[in-house]
């Protein structure tokens, strides 16, 4: 197992006031996100736990993406991966930080 | 030991316990009245008949009212595996049996496990772990599945299992695992009378299920027992 | 004096030889061995009919188990490496050569039989090359053909999976062959007559019924949220863009979300009537929705599908039937219908490089083509127009007088970024080019080229490579819709951002598409059952897609 | 929580088949009214998973907690079973034995065991073992205390293994068609028997030995469902108010009722021959009907229907 921290910094909050949420299953191809708001608004982090090692690279630019794209201000998000493409990773951090906005 | 050794040991003035089709069955005098025998010997596995015949007799035990000891000796191999059995409803059937001993429990009489032997899976969840006290005589190998089939469905090598399971008792097949899980309660000591340390089982046997606490207390089940707990404690907080 | 019937008298001679081991026509099962073995030359080229779905597989046993002593250095001409057998016989020396254009299943045996030397490659063809080269040069001496039913005067029913049965019986009976015919059942009557019984010399009543693979069921049950997001976009930024009605479809997951969207993505956006309505397409069970909402006027098969016969039997007004009304199927017809008579192909690929070039190719497996270079590639010998096809045409051509402008067939990739184990689909270099070096082939093997591809649709967007004006521009093109693969991530930022506003590539939003409402709650059925339930009870699924 | 989108969507569309555990939950329960016990802010992950280089989860595979149903207060367990075949880890099984232990003191209306499962996880195989006679235990004295325990199957893993035998032991159970209850699974049996004995790639052979019609039909399961989240929790809510109790009257019928099913069916070697003989007219039909079709051939065999469980 590899693991992964990745720390950033948002203009601005994630909105909506749900403390938090779980999306996805800890699947072969899938992963499940926790997103909790505890840091302060203009926090943002990302651990990672992954079966897969050495895609670290990857890992940073899916996540920065989401970032840049949510501005999850606020929001400890840790992930427990089954093996997922990038794809379904931001699918699932896109889904993960529509709950929260609820 | 042998299921002979076992009844020699337990009734040295005689029983009336037989085997049949692997089946055992049969009475022996206990204490100051008679002790149920029931259970599998020679690796035999279990289906719905045989499991449908164990629960009869057990019922019937119940059906008297005597408060009687049951015991429940095991050497068996796992459930039966075939189409017929499972088109049968074999999960029913086992399930009616652990639940015959289960009842016969709450209705007062105690039941004692004794793996002598192996068993394994389905047939040593609806016997000897439906008992209250299980307990077990050295040389028994109690297992869920061998390290082969295990390697073979982690898709992890042999001799790396082998190894891991030297530190880790969670998984690894043997009684001494299942000791420390808590699932076996106690390793009798063939040297002396069965039917005295049976009797003192019978005894010191405890409210609840103490199988978590022990797993525990030995280190093979190292969290079970707080997560219940935890659990029960946040369902009271409400 | 020239003789100029010397392979008739060969032919003559051959069948004389096969008939003591038969009666009339007809050999019992038991006897192939001894049928083969008088019929067959060494050197003989031969068609062991070994198709995308059937298998003549009584008769590839029975060429094994040939005395290699007796029969050796065949050169084998078949369209399909499918059975172990099909390889076995250039273990043993039965076969030396061989001509072919799919190997699927056995496509890393092959690999390694070519590699150690033991096959003599002619060349991976597709399949209407090689059918067209039995005419020519590849002309088969016997073909050992696949069947349902025949009488005893060899009239042959193919049933559903006629395939390429008729093309090979052509090639071969009409120049001096020998044309076996392995059926499941000898009758008094067939049910229509595929093969006219002339063209036939020997029916073989197999031991068991032929073997035939579901190759094209895809169970709803595993398509992803991320199949579903790529099919909305194909459909909105493609299908509706250029109108396409005409139109073939590859055979993965990706395409069968597009089928399973139709009724309902498709239906929202008013587009039933004006796409997909006529189709070159084995009979896919994941069209049946489509199919039952209206969508689909008629569709024409290259083979069947397993469990799909009651249904096509009771829909002859989509599908081509017979008098006997079963479906006709025929692969090198519906090849060639794919090829000039669709205006669109869509499939997917395993690899795509940074021109577009792509393969299915990888390092330890040589699969073949199949048809896929027949329909992914633009006919340069199309004079019809429509709508489609013209305005791909306009969209590429970039100079030249417009009077003389010609269209443009689409040849559409549809990927997902990262393929199974996390492989991605963008690379520098095919591994295509590798295994052509290994195996020393001449020529590598490129499923499309890509001066045939004009879209490639990922989970990250479409670029439209016709809009492309130069290489670079291609390259950040595809770069850019190359999500997190190393290509992908090696884009120009800023020359994906200008592509974007020309066009070139269109992000899900940029279509109006909200990639969180890809949801498999849009499929028109979850599940194989679901298509049952469609079909109105018709499509009988294979034992190994139930889950009741 | 915020669960999966479960709360928005429609539970009379939710394929339960095709639900996660918490929207299985989310959309059983009454609106809102799912409290989840150790839920996966507290982080309860398998200490053993580590050592097999795998992935945990965490909830270890399992959502258990309280809500109410039809305004009735229940206590819910449902198990992932996608997450490691829903199997039981020790975690896995330390939660739902603390659930029904915290049942006898709750004393809710009902236990709901939403299973989906393939048994035991073999990386902690002892503690799952252990953890599912503890659970069967826990559930006889839940039982025994007259609160039902009522068992929902239709999920992708099915209810195998030791999980087959916990579900003989609740009150009810409700299954759907996809639903497969069973001690050894098809690929176990064919690995050790051989695929004459029994063709783990036939599905239709599965399902018609171990799938939810033939366990209605035989008495096995006391409901069948729709494959919808909707049709379950009508199900369950029907279940709940004809349980039967746990004592030697039941036992010793459901004693007769097995010894009977074996003498009848016990040469039969299909499920055909089985369901031919309980009644049902044109057996090979079965697999094909649909729910309403099926519900009234169920009302015509009269083993269907009991309170020997």
């Amino acid at each position: 197992m590899e693991s992964l921290t990745f720390r950033h910094t948002t203009h601005k909050p994630l909105p909506g006031s749900v403390p938090n949420a779980i999306i996805g299953v800890v699947a072969s191809g899938n992963l499940e996100i926790l997103l909790e708001r505890v840091l302060p608004p203009d926090a943002c982090e990302i651990a990672i736990e992954t079966p897969i090692a050495g895609y670290g690279d990857v890992w940073e630019a899916v996540v920065a993406d989401f970032v840049a794209r949510a501005q999850p201000g606020g929001i400890r998000i840790s992930i427990n991966d089954g093996g997922a493409r990038p794809d379904t990773v931001s699918l699932r951090l896109l889904q993960g930080a529509r709950l929260m906005e609820a | 030991m042998t299921l002979a050794e076992i009844l020699a040991s337990l009734f040295p003035n005689g029983h009336d316990v037989t085997v049949e089709d692997g089946l055992v069955s049969g009475t022996g005098p206990f204490a100051d009245g008679r002790i149920t025998v029931v259970g599998i010997d020679g690796d035999t596995p279990l289906g719905v008949d045989g499991a449908l015949r164990l629960s009869r007799i057990v019922l019937d035990a119940i059906r008297k009212g005597d408060r009687s000891p049951i015991l429940v000796a095991v050497d068996s191999d796992s459930q039966r595996m075939s189409r017929r059995d499972e088109l049968l409803g074999l999960n029913e059937c086992l399930a009616h049996l652990a639940k015959a001993l289960l009842l016969a429990d709450r209705s007062g009489h105690p039941t004692i496990g004794l793996i002598y032997g192996h068993s394994a899976a389905g047939a040593f969840i609806a016997t000897a772990l439906a008992t209250r006290v299980l307990a077990a005589l050295p040389g028994a190998n109690p297992s869920v599945m061998d390290l082969p089939s295990v390697a073979r469905v982690t898709k992890l090598p042999l001799d790396k299992l082998e190894q891991m399971a030297k530190s880790t008792p969670v998984f690894a097949p043997g009684l001494d695992n299942m000791v420390a899980t808590g699932a076996v309660h106690v390793v009798l000591d063939p040297g002396k009378p069965l039917g005295d340390q049976i009797r003192d089982l019978i005894t010191g046997m405890e409210p609840g299920d103490v199988r978590d606490r022990l797993g525990a207390e030995r280190g093979g089940r190292p969290v079970a027992r707080a997560v219940a707990a935890a659990v029960i404690d946040q369902a009271r907080r409400g | 004096m020239t003789e100029w019937r010397g392979e008739r008298q060969a032919r003559d001679a051959r069948i004389a030889a096969g008939r003591t081991f038969a009666e009339g026509k007809v050999v019992p099962a038991g006897a192939v061995v001894d049928l083969l073995e008088v019929i067959l030359r060494p050197g003989d080229r031969v068609c062991l009919e070994g198709d995308n779905q059937k298998q003549a597989d009584c008769l590839a046993r029975g060429l094994s188990a040939c005395d290699p002593a007796k029969i050796h250095d065949l050169h084998m001409v078949q369209s399909g490496i499918v059975l172990p057998e099909h390889l076995d016989v250039f273990e043993t020396g039965i076969a030396k050569r061989l001509d072919y254009s799919y190997s699927g299943p056995q496509g890393a045996r092959i690999a390694k039989m070519l590699y150690g030397g033991q096959i003599e490659l002619g060349a991976v063809h597709t399949y209407l090359e090689l059918f067209a080269r039995y005419f020519i040069d590849l002309t088969p001496n016997v073909a050992l053909i696949a069947g349902v039913s025949a009488d005893r005067n060899g009239n042959l029913y193919t049933g559903p999976n006629t395939e390429d049965t008729p093309t090979v019986v052509e090639a071969t009976a009409f120049k001096n062959g020998v044309v076996v015919a392995q059926v499941n059942q000898i009758v008094d009557r067939v049910p229509r007559v595929d093969i006219p019984g002339d063209r036939v010399d020997f029916v073989v009543e197999a031991d068991k019924p032929f073997y035939v693979e579901p190759l094209f069921t895809r169970d709803p049950a595993a398509m992803t949220e991320t199949q579903i997001l790529i099919a909305m976009m194909a459909i909105k930024g493609i299908y509706a863009e250029y109108g396409i009605r005409r139109l073939n479809h590859g055979i993965g997951f990706g395409t069968a979300a597009i089928e399973l969207l139709l009724p309902t993505y498709g239906e929202k956006l008013g587009l039933k009537g004006k796409i997909a309505t006529h189709w070159a397409l084995n009979p896919h069970p994941t069209l049946i929705p489509a199919i039952e909402s209206g969508w689909v006027k008629q569709v024409h098969c290259f083979g069947s599908e397993v469990g799909m016969d009651r249904y096509i039997r009771e829909r002859p007004d989509i599908f081509f039937t017979g008098a006997d009304g079963s479906l006709r199927s025929n692969r090198a017809f519906c090849q060639t219908a794919g090829l000039y008579a669709c205006d669109m192909f869509i499939g997917a690929t395993l690899q795509i490089d940074l021109m577009g070039h792509s393969s299915t190719v990888t390092q330890s497996r040589v699969a073949g083509f199949g048809g896929a270079p027949n329909m992914g590639s633009d006919p340069h010998g199309r004079r019809h127009p429509s709508d489609a096809w013209m305005k791909a045409g306009r969209e590429g051509q970039i100079v030249g007088d417009p009077a003389l402008m010609r269209g443009r067939k689409l040849v559409v990739q549809l990927v997902e970024t990262f393929g199974d184990k996390l492989v991605p689909t963008f690379v520098e270099k095919l591994d295509a080019l590798e295994l052509a070096r290994k195996i020393g082939l001449e020529l590598a093997p490129v499923m499309i080229y890509a001066d045939d591809v004009t879209h490639i649709v990922s989970e990250e967007g479409i670029a439209n490579l016709l809009l492309c004006r130069d290489a670079d521009e291609r390259e950040q093109a595809i770069r850019g819709v190359a999500g997190y693969t190393e290509v992908g991530r090696g884009r120009d930022r800023a020359k994906v951002e200008e592509l974007r506003a020309r066009g070139i590539i269109r992000r899900p939003e940029d279509l109006g598409i909200e990639p969180l409402d890809a949801d498999r709650a849009l499929l028109a059925a979850k599940s194989i059952k679901d298509l049952v339930h469609w079909s109105g009870g018709l499509y009988e699924p294979p034992a190994k897609f139930r889950n009741w | 929580m915020a669960g999966d989108r479960a709360a928005s969507i429609d539970p009379d569309a939710l394929s339960w088949y095709e639900a996660t555990a918490r929207q299985r939950v989310a959309a059983l329960a009454d609106p809102g009214s799912f409290q989840e016990f150790l839920p996966p802010t507290e982080r309860r992950m398998s200490p053993h998973l580590p050592l097999f280089d795998l992935p945990r989860a965490f909830d270890d595979g399992i959502v258990v907690g309280r809500a109410t149903l039809d305004g009735g207060p229940v206590l819910i367990a449902a198990q992932e079973g996608r997450f490691m075949g829903g199997a039981f880890g020790e975690i896995h099984g330390g939660k739902l034995v603390g659930l029904l232990r915290a049942a006898l003191d709750l004393k809710p209306k009902a236990v709901l065991i939403l299973f989906d499962t393939g048994g035991v996880r073999l990386q902690e195989a002892n503690a799952g073992e252990t953890a599912i006679a503890e659970t069967m235990r826990a559930i006889v004295e839940v039982r025994a205390a007259g609160i039902p325990v009522i068992g929902l199957i239709g999920g992708r893993a099915g209810c195998y293994g030791g999980g087959g035998l916990i579900a003989g032991t609740c009150s009810r159970l409700a299954v759907s068609e996809s639903g497969r209850i069973s001690v050894s699974g098809p690929e176990v049996i064919e690995t050790n028997k051989g695929a004459e004995e029994f063709d783990s790639r036939d599905r239709a052979l599965v399902w018609r030995t171990m799938g939810g019609k033939h366990r209605r039909l035989t008495g096995g399961a006391d409901a069948f469902c729709a494959d919808t989240v909707f049709a379950f929790r009508r199900a369950a809510l029907g279940l709940i108010g004809r349980a039967p109790a746990f004592d030697l009257a039941t036992l010793e019928a459901e004693q007769a009722r097995l010894e009977d099913r074996i003498a009848r069916f016990g040469d039969c070697r299909d499920a055909t021959d089985v369901w031919r003989r309980l009644g049902v007219n044109d057996p090979e039909t079965v697999p094909a009907m649909d729910t309403d079709a099926f519900e009234a051939t169920v009302a015509r065999v009269r083993e269907a229907d009991h309170d020997a469980r």
